[in-house]
């Protein structure tokens, strides 16, 4: 039995819509209308709404306005915390990120243009639910008023860093504020936060779980094995995937994001998958609370897409401009979060520009405030925690390895 | 008191904590409605429910995930995997989070975990049924590795290990499940019946870890080993005519250096037996350990007596696994050594 | 922001729909018709096949009749050898399995039940083609007369072992015979086909790859990442899942099989996925056809999920009974693919129960000559390869560790 | 001769390769057109098309399995892990398949792969940018494991690698990326210019696999070290003022014990020289094999100088550095010993 001659087969590498020097191109996405998409009821069996994950759920529209079946009904004085949240954390990054060119810090991530996520999550979830994050969430901290000098002094690995100078900066433990701790490890998380709910669940607690993933990361088998555990487990935990477009200079066609949705990878293992915007505090907010009412009803888990950009670096040590076009990130057809909040609390007579600029004052002097704090605690090398607790928390107990290797150093 | 098996032991230990701790709660690749394929969750589903004792997806990175995420809640979970072989695709879970939550996120969180699995060969399962994987877990600080020898140690270590607010790597010969081993595969098969150590006590008791026992005392060589080597390590030193003092480690993080130094100390020479690939073998820690403790005391070099480096070839299971002739020649190389 | 109080958590553990004692059901799948599910061109875009995963590809019906667009109207030579095949599989199953009884081999795997999935693959795919087998294919290597013998060398792990006594039995590797190396470890060579499909089409080459995973091992990591890689790079490859609904003891709700079908997990890769009855030789063949046309085209890779049933326990080591109903097997409602065979051979006029019987004779002949020869040889103990061979191969040129090693044996 | 920092000489042994074997292709995340995060495969895209280098998803697993893959067709890929520390999700593929696959196909199949991996501290990378697992690679039979100390060294063992026949995993020092290192963070920052060790020829040539060099010649005791090392412990030799001699391993596996051991026949002491934390790490096997076939000549305990056993600590990053400073301490400790 042969099979007809063909062509030879050729290898197919992915390529993105741009390169530096050409021009920034986003016609391959559908970005759907704000409203436009049904809301089904949370108690929907997911067979009902396979369509979804194909579908980019949208609150506020071009003028500002707040429309749709998804839209929560916020009042302004949350949208104004919410505001408030994000501009904390682009200020705070603006500022480390210039700490970082001066020295005062090994390393920093922005999240720049993706504020609006972890902030209307932090918001919407409870004071006992749990974040398990990415670096890329530091609005969540932003929105529970995590102090500013802490987070400076996690940054600058000072002596009174929080998490005692052992780890890179951005990598935040902060149990008080329901963020569990971060690593540099992707997609390791996942998992933690189906066992935590998992185990919620198991002690008839009312308490669920979020988690976060990047785009680039769900093609890590991890990905995979907490998604295939909330299925089988039903297990009270939002799962979600903010896809910002880049995985450092990997654009999302090398996670499959050119052909389909990562929303629609929920389907694989019977869950509800949204596609939301990402740059939409409105949106944003109105997925979780309906996943987390899931969640709470005993209904399992859902996937939760947040289709947003990635505006700056990927980090310290990355220069976007080397593989993607220049203006790439303003041409982002879904613009930038905080500009559109504002322009809804203006829309609905709740803000103006004289009062913007009294918050963006009022948070620049918080940041400056706390970092100075922080500062004078000590930037990178100036001061760091007490030797000896390098050897602490090791085990619970140290053995007489840690115990000789102490005693070394003299300590 | 009761006669119980490795297996039952470990049972035991299991139904004790499900029993006394509602935090406590078992899962792996059919360890639920089945009990296990070694039947070490026997009739726990049955006795607890469903939701203390179930099966899981085959995915093992996901197990051990699920594990440090419960965890971190504040439960006590035992997971297994169902073969040490197949603990691999979890290493990373194991390595880069269960054993470094703690230090990581000063102290707010940690992994009480414990990782049950069934190590080792002797029981023609070929290359992925045999292995013996423990240096990988002993060279990652913030990782406890545990394995018994014998019914009595092994229900004592485990609920050690699950009270332990570390994590525990907790490795079960499966060789001497059934009954102690000498190493000899064409002797009658042995049970436990009858040995001093499956006299079990039904109820809570812990051994510690981090302590080694004596399991034969002698003058003239120390032999160090754990699991199944026991008992090959006693047929070979009967065989040898050599006083040897053998140690059974126990666990081998927390090692009980104390044990070992005194003793070698005192006989001067020292032969490591384990069942691994020689090469970057546990042995080797051992031996680097031993010879920068005891230095002036050696009289003969300090052996190493393992597997042959090569992946564990299934016909070939008596030709690689380091038999009782294989310890005794060592035993004696040393003591004619000068 | 509180949220209203719900009813407290509870923990979900699947529970599959009989246990021991029970009388088995099946009434939770929905089986279709024969010869119901359209069959698109294997050219079209994934995005208009996205129906497929949720139906069963049949092409023999009830009176062992092939009908609609899926028959791929084989020759009735084609479908004597594609009988011949699952027959020798059967057969020789069946005595390899009393050999362990008997203490001749460690260890043996049945695959009864699923002979028509490897048999119409290896007949239907060409001989430079590679397969990534599990332990549940034999039918591969039957198809394309791969000495009876050398299987029985190899699972006695005798003297004439082809891969020298160094695995456990049915860890075949046969090159020749376009059946890639077996190991106990699940999931880990489903990348390895797509890394060699990437070659083939990185070499302009006509070959294509098919592999393998059951129903459980679907949870492995690796099986995400396999297909996430061959989603990317279009590798042109045949991804199978082998859903014989049970994973040693666990039911296939622990793999999430009790909430959608595998086939549906190719949505998520935006792959076609394609759900086939793997009783069927005619619709395997056809699935087989359809998804190599498309590989061979360069349009990329399909999953296919195999809906079948496990007959026999799990292996030697296992007693089914003890964890679902003894009955179950024989209630399974797509029947036995020997059966369905014959039955479609006798419809069309082309077989009769004698010349069934002359078949079954000749191949338990061939089957009993087979392994009366590798006996000879000898059984597990009885003999083995030069002890020497233990310490080849592990690297290309042994190191002095090896050498010494093998000094040490006096060899 | 150009001169080359040991970027730019891994650079042009990928490039040379590319040049003469079709067979040969990169892939890694981020490696395509961007030219990976630390630039190694900087412009080759741009010069032998997407197909011979290319970007891959996140997912280390997947990137291994894949090479294996392309392996068993006969190709010869080199796969970049970004970092050692994220090599672990590959760590199953590497140990059950890519290290086994020719022993158990009984000579079938093999994966002629090279994994590239910057490796190891020293750049305030905390705890997932700095670690140095070679011990669990050390362990595992089937794999080679290669870690260059300079330039020339590096392109010519990388090419070696390359042409490899066996599963290579080739860690890159990344602290010397761009200049030797000392030890000393707070002196100033060397580049490799003017290093004899940078004069790298620009073609094809190969440095084999399992030859280790002296490094410095010395009399009174040995050093094994490599990577970084070798540079840290030029600094500490030069600082005690004993007259060591120093063995760059350059391979690990296969690991040139003859040197090794003619070394220390000739000095009497050893004393052996990691960033790896100490418990298990490689340094172990170094101080058995030392020991066990040098026992007479010894003069002194075998010392290990290496990393804390500990996760790899941010802010204390020169804390937990083993720096020159311990290394003389423990060649004075060695000489002082009677
Ligand atoms: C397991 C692992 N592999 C690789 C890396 C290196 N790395 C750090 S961030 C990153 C890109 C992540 O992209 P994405 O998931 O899209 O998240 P984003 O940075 O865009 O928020 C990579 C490859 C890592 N940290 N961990
Ligand atoms: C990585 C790994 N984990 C666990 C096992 C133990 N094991 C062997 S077969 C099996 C069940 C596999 O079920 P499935 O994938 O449905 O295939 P089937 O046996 O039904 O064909 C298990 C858990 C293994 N071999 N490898
Ligand atoms: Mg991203
Ligand atoms: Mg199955």
């Amino acid at each position: 039995m042969t099979v007809p001659n063909r062509p030879t087969l050729s290898l197919h590498i992915p390529e993105p819509s741009a390169r530096p020097g050409e021009a920034p191109s986003f016609a391959q996405f559908d970005f759907g209308t704000a409203g436009a998409v049904r809301r089904p009821d949370s108690a929907e069996p997911e067979t009902a709404m396979r369509d979804l994950p194909y579908e980019l759920i949208r609150v506020l529209d071009e003028d500002g306005k707040a429309v749709g079946p998804w839209n929560p009904r916020l009042s302004p004085d949350v949208l104004k915390r919410g505001l408030r949240a994000m501009l904390l954390t682009r200020i705070f990054d603006d500022r480390l990120f210039r700490a970082h060119r001066q020295g005062k810090t090994s390393f920093y991530m922005k999240s720049t243009g993706e504020e609006a996520i972890g902030a209307a999550q932090s918001m919407m979830l409870g004071a006992g639910d749990m974040c398990f994050p990415t670096y890329r969430v530091l609005s969540w901290l932003m929105a529970r008023d995590y102090p500013v000098v802490q987070l400076a002094n996690q940054i600058f690995s000072n002596a009174d860093d929080p998490i005692k100078g052992r780890q890179l900066p951005m990598m935040f433990s902060a149990r008080d504020y329901g963020f569990y701790s971060l690593s540099g490890n992707l997609g390791t998380r996942f998992g933690h936060a189906v066992g935590w709910a998992m185990a919620s669940a198991y002690k008839h607690d009312d308490k669920i779980a979020i988690a976060y993933v990047g785009d680039g990361t769900t093609a890590e088998g991890d990905f995979h094995e907490a998604l295939t555990f909330a299925s089988v487990y039903q297990a009270p935990v939002i799962l979600c995937v903010t896809n910002n477009q880049w995985a450092i200079s990997s654009f999302v066609g090398f996670a499959g994001g050119d052909k389909t949705t990562f929303a629609a990878k929920a389907t694989a293992y019977a869950l509800p998958g949204l596609r939301v915007d990402g740059n939409d505090f409105l949106a944003v907010w109105a997925a979780t609370e309906w996943a987390a009412e899931r969640a709470r009803s005993n209904r399992g888990a859902t996937l939760i897409e947040f289709f947003t950009y990635r505006v700056a670096g990927h980090s310290t040590s990355d220069d976007p401009t080397k593989y993607r076009p220049l203006d790439e990130p303003e041409k982002w057809p879904l613009g930038d979060p905080i500009v559109r909040l504002r322009d809804h609390l203006i829309a609905i007579g709740e803000w103006d520009a004289e009062r913007h600029q009294a918050l963006v004052d009022d948070v620049t002097q918080a940041v400056k405030d706390g970092v100075k704090q922080a500062e004078a605690v000590g930037t990178l090398g100036q001061s760091k925690p007490d030797i000896a607790t390098m050897f602490e928390d090791i085990f619970a107990e140290p053995d007489w390895r840690i115990c000789e290797e102490r005693k070394t150093m003299g300590l | 008191m009761t006669a119980m098996n490795l297996i039952q032991a470990l049972n035991s230990a299991l139904d004790v904590m499900l029993e006394h701790d509602p935090n406590v709660l078992i899962f792996g690749e059919d360890v639920g409605y089945f009990g296990g394929v070694f039947r070490v969750t026997d009739k726990l589903q049955e006795k607890y429910g469903a939701t203390r004792c179930f099966d899981t997806p085959i995915s093992e990175g996901g197990i051990i995930a699920t594990a440090i995420g419960m965890g971190a809640y504040g439960l006590r979970p035992v997971a297994e995997i169902q073969f040490a072989d197949y603990i691999l695709p979890a290493y990373d879970q194991l390595v880069s989070e269960a054993a470094r939550l703690r230090y990581r996120s000063g102290g707010e969180f940690s992994a009480p975990i414990t990782v049950r699995s069934p190590y080792g060969g002797g029981i023609f399962g070929g290359q992925t049924h045999s292995q013996s994987p423990e240096a990988i877990f002993a060279h990652v600080t913030g990782l406890k590795t545990v394995i018994p020898s014998n019914p009595y140690d092994a229900k004592g270590l485990l609920i050690a290990a699950i009270e332990c607010d570390d994590p525990v790597i907790f490795l079960e010969p499966k060789r001497i499940y059934n009954g102690p081993f000498d190493g000899r595969p064409d002797t009658q098969v042995k049970t436990w019946a009858g040995h001093p150590q499956a006299d079990v006590p039904e109820g809570h008791y812990t051994v510690p870890l981090g302590k080694a026992a004596i399991a034969r005392e002698g003058d003239e060589v120390t032999v160090l080993a754990y699991g199944t080597m026991v008992h090959v390590a006693l047929a070979g030193i009967a065989d040898s005519g050599v006083d040897a003092e053998l140690i059974d480690l126990r666990s081998i993080v927390p090692l009980d250096i104390d044990t070992i130094v005194a003793s070698v100390k005192k006989t001067g020479r020292c032969v490591i037996f384990h069942e691994a690939s020689r090469f970057g073998g546990f042995g080797a820690e051992l031996s680097a350990l031993v010879q920068e403790r005891c230095f002036d005391h050696l009289q003969s070099p300090i052996d190493r007596v393992a597997g042959w480096d090569m992946p564990y070839p299934h016909a070939f299971e008596w030709d690689y696994f380091p038999g009782p002739r294989r310890l005794a020649e060592a035993l004696k190389r040393a003591m004619e050594y000068n």
